[in-house]
């Protein structure tokens, strides 16, 4: 009956209990509730039962520190831990918006059974066991009938998020799919294939920092959204392009709004300028890198008058920024971002910001790229039985470089809908909402239509649970222990998840429904998760009291508090010649361009517009648009249009507008502004949505995942989400 | 089309090349996972005998290197159990996860 | 014990508008959800220029504690008044709903709590700074743009800031003397 | 053949209001079930709407309406004299009404009664205009009493208490909005000696409707006494319709000269901007020129004439009333959304708060004609 009590209480309600409690606890006004409270400090009583527990915020990728504050049995208050130095003591509105995922109505609450057409929203309750049996019968129907390879495990990052991995892996489908092909991939690959790893750019400590659509004030990631600010900023300066007038533009010194695609055309330019002009250090480049001798005469066309004529930016300035750049080095440092899934040279374009960064000779070095450090703590063994007869990944060979564990989107649902080279019928889901994070929806949606079982588990009746057979509630970051997590950077840190306060209703953690089914497939399976949580985090720690003693007194372990640079000084990188690679002799070996060569991107054709997506610091992808305290801030996605080509169309401010793209409409209601270029219109991501049952959401804004196309980036099989062309007309 | 031409391009080069790898190295992957972590992880951890080793210890000519020339010299009797098949597809594993590997970095 | 003056300094060029402070402010004061809710805020400024040379700012703001009470002035039951620390309060029981604090403060400063069944404002989360915490936006900020503490104290931070920086008040033509001060 | 029914004007105007008070009862009932922020559209930036406006109105009338007709039996002016227990009754009447309206604009009414007696505070014009039309409120009753029992020397002398509360009450009124130092369209001490003149205007205006409305529903001729008490109020109503258009033209030309911070932006909304139509259709001409022209013209001074001025008047001080409180608001204190920022808020009165504000026009109304009927209101010294 939990449930029912929940629903009949509004939001509004909820936040008023509390204050209810409060107020009555401390007899009134809020002049008495300082008094009361004044009191109960002064003589060492407290009135009622408050505790204060640090966990990690789960809102978004970056899990800050947090200390929850608990009265009565109901979170009241989650606060930043100051001893939290990744997230420099802060938690951003998302963090703070936290108890709505735990106290939403919206929750899912219990399992549930779909019992109408698929995506009729008809379900009913059911309880564990009988979900769980339904579920584990399919599975093993489906390993029958398409072997194991046959079920696909979505799923996206968290600290519970390894004992799903670990179950596909158990199970024996080697068809994991995870988000980095929609985000960062291409970024990975670039910076890797230069240095061995996609290092950290030390924001702290540059003297220049030259962005690409990285809009660290709106997207935000810890600790770079604050040090770009709050850096020591006497010569700190920070030149952004993007084409659009971010809230990061409005704090960098310079703003270039590039034409999109061609971020590359201006970091050859400059590269050229800094190689010409040999404003770089040829003895560092000399003993650290190869492919220096390969680069000059490569470099020679790309002269910042070509990248003018491609990019937009002025040469003047190119060369201009070239100079400050090469002046500011080693210190000064171009900021690779994250989220790379823009367009089909994206991997190439990382490499050319790599290569400039590599001629700035930054590499491990203060305010410069600096490889991550991490705390190593003990692995879980386990051992995933072995099944003979399954086959490769099934998009094995489609992408260059393709991560085992991750897959490629794109690539993987067209051989889902084509069905080869083998039949993929089964989706099981955890935590990510590709009906909303995927490109080009209406393939999702034929995926998961020729499905024969699909099982999702997450915390709200998103789309994807919407159109699944079972759905299985989890608990939230906030009811539930999780592992103890090692947080790479350049300061790294330990973290670990706390259950603030029981879960409610029926959810369970994830560990707890893996165990589960594990339970149910086979003794074998389950002899990899038969442990307790809390034998698996004393096991984590073993031989590291010290750890555990910080994560006790602090709710954070970090080993120092300043960086360490030049670790791999004189040591053997990641890369095939152990050196920097400026000139990739695996890319050529694989046929592909092993230095940056420049592509121009496809023109915006007569009467159209480029979509570009982006964020802003309200909402994390597809999961957080429905919360309550964040609806109350932005309440649906716009349509940005620029001031000319608005009045040129006779469109307004505010008035609903059709988004017309090569696979769907949308109608969205428009927001007229200077602060986009005229041939580009925007959008921000996770409204939209098909689901009924997210109130909030309801109506609201239009969906990016409807809209864009399924471009895709070859050499890291990250999707190119900036290469739709859309129609615009009044609604 | 010209980008569409290159896209292919790349594309058949990759499978053509992975294939190639293959061919040459004969190994099934997964089931070097398994059997590496079966038999060999019980004195490759942290306190045992064999110290702490993964595939990402080695860079992969040091793991060729290893598998034709080394041959777990430090204790050959460990190696004797595997038959030619589960070395193959050991050494396998071991190379698509070395140091060196083309595995990316991932995120979370 | 010294009488505190309890003040926010504010340093908006730090400020990214992400709205952490709105938020925290919300769920650390039982604000009822709803768009015309909260205690404190941040303002984009006008766009400058035109594009492509485009400026903005953004400026967090709340009840600046003035020193000249138009609201305690006008409330016509002594609902609100200042207390010791200089900072503006509200008697809930008091409060007759007249919304008369609302039309005269220059700030906007002021909403009526359907729950609390008073007009609401911020209060420097009294309930925080009584036991020795910060306020919710101070804590919770990412840039830490506001810098909270007793201009009294001449050793404090606030105090050492206004006394380095230059510094603007918000509308000082009207002659509130508010207690938040901006940076410039 | 079903009998004819009949239905007579007056069983059709006493329906119609009991109807709308009804309507207004059952709005009110509304507010009380869902609470004021589902019931009303005012907001953060614009706390106060027509139901401040419509008070102000009533209590203005009631004001007003003593100011004139203490020309009577106060000041001596006899002609003014038939009409005293009238207009008295309809003060009455009209600031009940008017108190009625903002009990349901406060959250809390109880709390007021309470607070303002056990913790008041003195330099609140609120407080004070508690005080002032509270006492005024109970001079009102006793002079009406004192009427009513022929008791004149009392009814002169609480009729020259109620002429000073009158004005005191009024201006203090402009005082509420006048004192507020945020507000620049309202700061000033423009709006208490204004907020005098309007009492005058709608109190005038008032009292040719109650004299024409006696005869026309009574069907008494116009006799030749009472044709030139018409005649000399319709001069004295467009002295004062005169003056206040004097009044708002400067009102105008300081709100545009120079263009004041906020005073501008607020006047514009009036002239060009989200209140022209009620500024202009109902406030200058329905409330100015049709009355001027009307008052001005000797051949339209008629009873009729006057009447008919006196009612375009009143219609004109119920918008000038909305369109002052409203402007004084629709500037942001603050603006907050950067490149999309309007010249103005926008506020439309819900549903609810117009079936409110008519339930109180039918209701003053309506209780008027009731006393009408019950009461005999007919000077003694006709």
């Amino acid at each position: 009956m939990s449930n029912l009590f929940w629903n009949s209480l509004s939001r509004r309600r909820f936040l008023g209990v509390t204050s209810l409690a409060i107020g009555a606890a401390a007899l009134g006004t809020k002049a008495k509730v300082m008094e009361a409270l004044a009191s109960s400090v002064a003589d060492g009583t407290a009135v009622q039962s408050i505790r204060n527990v640090f966990t990690s915020c789960g809102m978004c990728v970056n899990k800050c520190g947090v200390i929850a504050r608990v009265r009565n049995g109901v979170i009241e208050k989650l606060d930043p831990n100051p001893h939290f130095i990744k997230s420099r003591g802060m938690l951003c509105a998302r963090g703070n918006a936290g108890l709505d995922m735990v106290y939403s109505p919206d929750r899912l609450k219990y399992p549930l059974i779909r019992t109408g057409e698929r995506g009729s929203g008809q379900f009913r309750r059911a309880s564990w066991d009988e979900a769980l049996d339904l579920v584990a019968k399919n599975l093993n129907e489906l390993a029958e009938k398409y072997t194991r390879a046959g079920t696909m495990f979505v799923s996206t990052e968290g600290f519970q998020e390894h004992f799903f991995t670990t179950f596909a892996e158990c199970y024996g489908s080697p068809n994991t799919l995870r988000h980095p092909t929609l985000c960062l991939s291409s970024n990975i690959q670039g910076f890797s294939a230069t240095f061995g790893t996609n290092p950290t750019p030390d924001v702290l400590n540059a003297d220049y920092i030259l962005m690409s659509g990285a809009n660290r004030s709106e997207a935000l990631l810890t600790p770079d959204s604050i040090d770009m600010i709050t850096g020591e900023g006497g010569k700190r300066k920070i030149v952004y392009l993007d084409p659009r007038f971010t809230k990061t533009a409005a704090k960098a010194d310079e703003w270039y709004p590039i034409k999109p695609g061609t971020d590359m055309a201006f970091i050859l330019g400059m590269i050229h300028v800094i190689v010409t002009e040999s404003l770089y250090d040829k003895t560092w480049v000399e003993t650290n890198t190869v492919g220096m001798e390969q680069l000059i005469p490569h470099i020679q066309p790309y002269t910042p008058e070509w990248a003018e004529a491609e990019c937009e930016v002025p040469a003047t300035d190119i060369r201009r920024i070239a100079r400050e750049f090469a002046a500011a080095a080693p210190k000064a440092v171009y900021y690779q971002g994250r989220r790379s899934s823009f367009f089909d040279n994206d991997t190439q374009m990382r490499r050319a910001m790599a290569i400039l960064n590599v001629l700035a000779a930054n590499w491990d070095r203060p305010g410069g790229m600096v490889p991550n450090s991490k705390v190593k703590l003990e692995g879980h063994d386990y051992l995933a039985p072995w099944y003979e007869d399954v086959p490769e990944r099934l998009e094995k060979g489609d992408v260059a470089y393709l991560s085992n564990k991750d897959g490629s989107w794109k690539y993987f649902r067209d051989r889902v809908l084509e069905g080869t080279p083998y039949p993929v019928k089964g989706m099981m889901i955890y935590k990510q909402n590709p009906l909303v994070s995927v490109p080009n929806r209406a393939k999702t949606l034929a995926m998961m239509e020729q499905m024969e079982f699909i099982c999702t588990i997450d915390i709200t009746m998103n789309d994807t649970a919407w159109y699944s057979d079972v759905v299985l509630p989890e608990s939230t970051y906030l009811e539930r222990d999780d592992p103890i997590e090692s947080l790479g950077g350049i300061l790294p840190v330990v973290t670990t998840r706390n259950a603030v306060i029981p879960a409610m209703y029926e959810s369970k953690s994830n560990l707890w429904i893996m165990q589960q089914l594990a339970k149910r497939l086979s003794g074998e399976i389950f002899e990899s998760f038969n442990f307790t949580m809390e034998e698996y985090r004393h096991h984590q720690l073993k031989g590291k009291p010290q750890i555990a003693e910080a994560l006790e007194l602090k709710g954070v372990y970090y080993p120092k508090t300043t960086p360490t640079y030049g670790k791999f000084d004189g040591k053997r990188l990641k890369t095939r010649s152990g050196k920097i690679e400026i000139y990739s002799a695996k890319y050529a070996k694989k046929g592909l361009d092993p230095l940056p060569v420049y592509t121009a991107p496809e023109e915006v054709p007569q009467g159209k517009f480029r979509l570009i997506l982006g964020r802003n610091a309200y909402f994390t992808h597809g999961t957080t648009a429905h919360n309550a305290l964040l609806d109350d801030i932005v309440a649906e996605n716009t349509l940005w249009l620029n001031t000319r080509e608005a009045k040129r169309m006779g469109l307004k401010h505010g008035q609903m507008v059709r988004v017309k793209s090569p696979l769907a409409e949308e109608q969205l209601r428009l927001q007229v502004t200077q602060k986009i270029r005229p041939d580009c219109v925007y959008l921000s991501h996770g409204y939209g949505v098909l689901n009924k049952k997210q109130q909030l959401l309801q109506g609201k804004g239009g969906s990016d995942a409807a809209l864009v196309e399924d471009k895709v980036e070859p050499i890291s099989g990250n999707v190119a989400m900036h290469q739709t062309f859309v129609e615009i007309s009044a609604a | 089309m010209e980008r569409i031409v290159a896209c292919i391009t790349v594309l058949l080069f990759s499978v053509i090349f992975t294939v190639s790898a293959m061919a040459a190295e004969g190994g099934n992957p997964k089931k070097g996972k398994y059997l590496w972590k079966k038999n060999c992880k019980v004195c490759h951890v942290a306190g045992e005998e064999g110290g702490v080793l993964s595939p990402s210890t080695k860079t992969q000519k040091s793991w060729d290197r290893f598998f034709t020339k080394n041959k777990h010299k430090k204790k050959p009797e460990a190696w004797g159990k595997f038959s030619e098949k589960d070395l193959k597809d050991i050494q396998q594993y071991m190379y698509d996860h070395a140091m060196d590997s083309d595995q990316p970095e991932t995120c979370g | 014990m010294k009488k505190r003056r309890l003040a926010i300094v504010l340093d908006t060029r730090k400020c990214i508008d992400c709205k952490a402070c709105t938020v925290a402010c919300k769920t650390e004061n039982k604000i009822p959800l709803g768009r015309e809710t909260y205690r404190n805020w941040v303002s984009e400024g006008p766009l400058r220029g035109e594009y492509p040379n485009l400026g903005q700012s953004y400026t967090p703001g709340q009840c600046m504690q003035c020193a000249n009470t138009p609201c305690d002035r006008v409330c016509p039951t002594r609902a609100t008044w200042v207390n010791d620390d200089g900072i503006v309060v509200v008697e809930d029981r008091k409060c007759i709903g007249c919304k008369y604090c609302m039309t005269a403060c220059p700030y906007n400063a002021r909403y009526y709590n359907e729950e609390t069944g008073a007009v609401d404002k911020c209060t420097f989360c009294i309930q925080r700074v009584a036991v020795g915490e910060i306020p919710a936006c101070v804590e919770t900020c990412p840039t830490k743009v506001r810098v909270f503490g007793d201009l009294n104290d001449p050793e404090s931070e606030v105090s050492e800031l206004l006394a380095r920086h230059p510094y603007r008040v918000l509308k000082p033509e009207i002659g509130t003397e508010p207690f938040l001060f901006y940076l410039m | 053949m079903p009998k004819r029914l009949k239905i007579s004007p007056k069983w059709l105007f006493f329906s119609l209001l009991t109807c709308g008070v009804i309507a207004g009862l059952a709005a009110a009932g509304y507010v009380f079930w869902v609470g004021h922020s589902e019931a009303y559209n005012v907001t953060r930036e614009i706390p106060w709407g027509i139901l401040i406006s419509t008070y102000v109105f009533f209590v203005v009338c009631c004001s007003g309406l003593c100011l004139v007709s203490s020309l009577g039996h106060v000041f001596g002016v006899t002609q003014f004299e038939q009409i005293s227990k009238r207009a008295i009754l309809l003060a009455i009447i009209t600031m009940l009404v008017g108190f009625g309206t903002i009990a349901m604009e406060i959250n809390h009414p109880i709390r007021m009664a309470i607070w303002v007696v056990l913790s008041p505070n003195f330099s609140s014009p609120i407080w004070w205009m508690g005080a002032l039309y509270g006492g005024y409120l109970v001079i009102l009753c006793l002079e009406f009493y004192a009427l009513m029992k022929d008791r004149h020397g009392m009814a002169s002398t609480l009729g020259l208490l109620g002429f000073v509360m009158a004005m005191a009450a009024s201006s203090n009124l402009g005082g509420v909005f006048g004192l507020l130092e945020a507000r620049p369209f309202w700061y000033g001490a423009f709006l208490p000696l204004y907020l005098i003149l309007t009492a005058l205007v709608s109190g005038g205006a008032l009292l040719a409707l109650i004299v024409y409305f006696n005869h026309r529903t009574r069907g008494l001729p116009f006799h030749e006494g009472e044709r030139s008490f018409m005649d000399a109020l319709g001069r004295l109503q467009a002295l004062f319709v005169g003056l206040l258009a004097f009044f708002l033209i400067w009102k105008v030309i300081t709100g545009l000269y120079g263009r004041p911070p906020q005073g501008y932006e607020a006047m514009m909304a009036l002239i060009n901007g989200p209140l022209s139509l009620p500024f202009w259709l109902f406030e200058v001409l329905l409330g100015l020129l049709v009355p001027l022209v009307f008052l001005l013209r000797r051949q339209s001074r008629t009873p009729q004439g006057v009447a008919l001025a006196g009612g375009c008047s009143l219609i004109g001080m119920f918008f000038m009333r909305y369109d002052m409180v409203v402007a004084g608001q629709l500037v942001p204190m603050r603006v907050d959304v950067g490149e999309q920022a309007g010249t103005w808020l926008a506020y439309t009165p819900s549903v609810t708060e117009v079936v409110i504000v008519l339930g109180a026009l039918s209701a003053c109304l309506l209780l008027y004609s009731i006393a009408e009927q019950r009461l005999d209101l007919s000077s003694t010294h006709t």
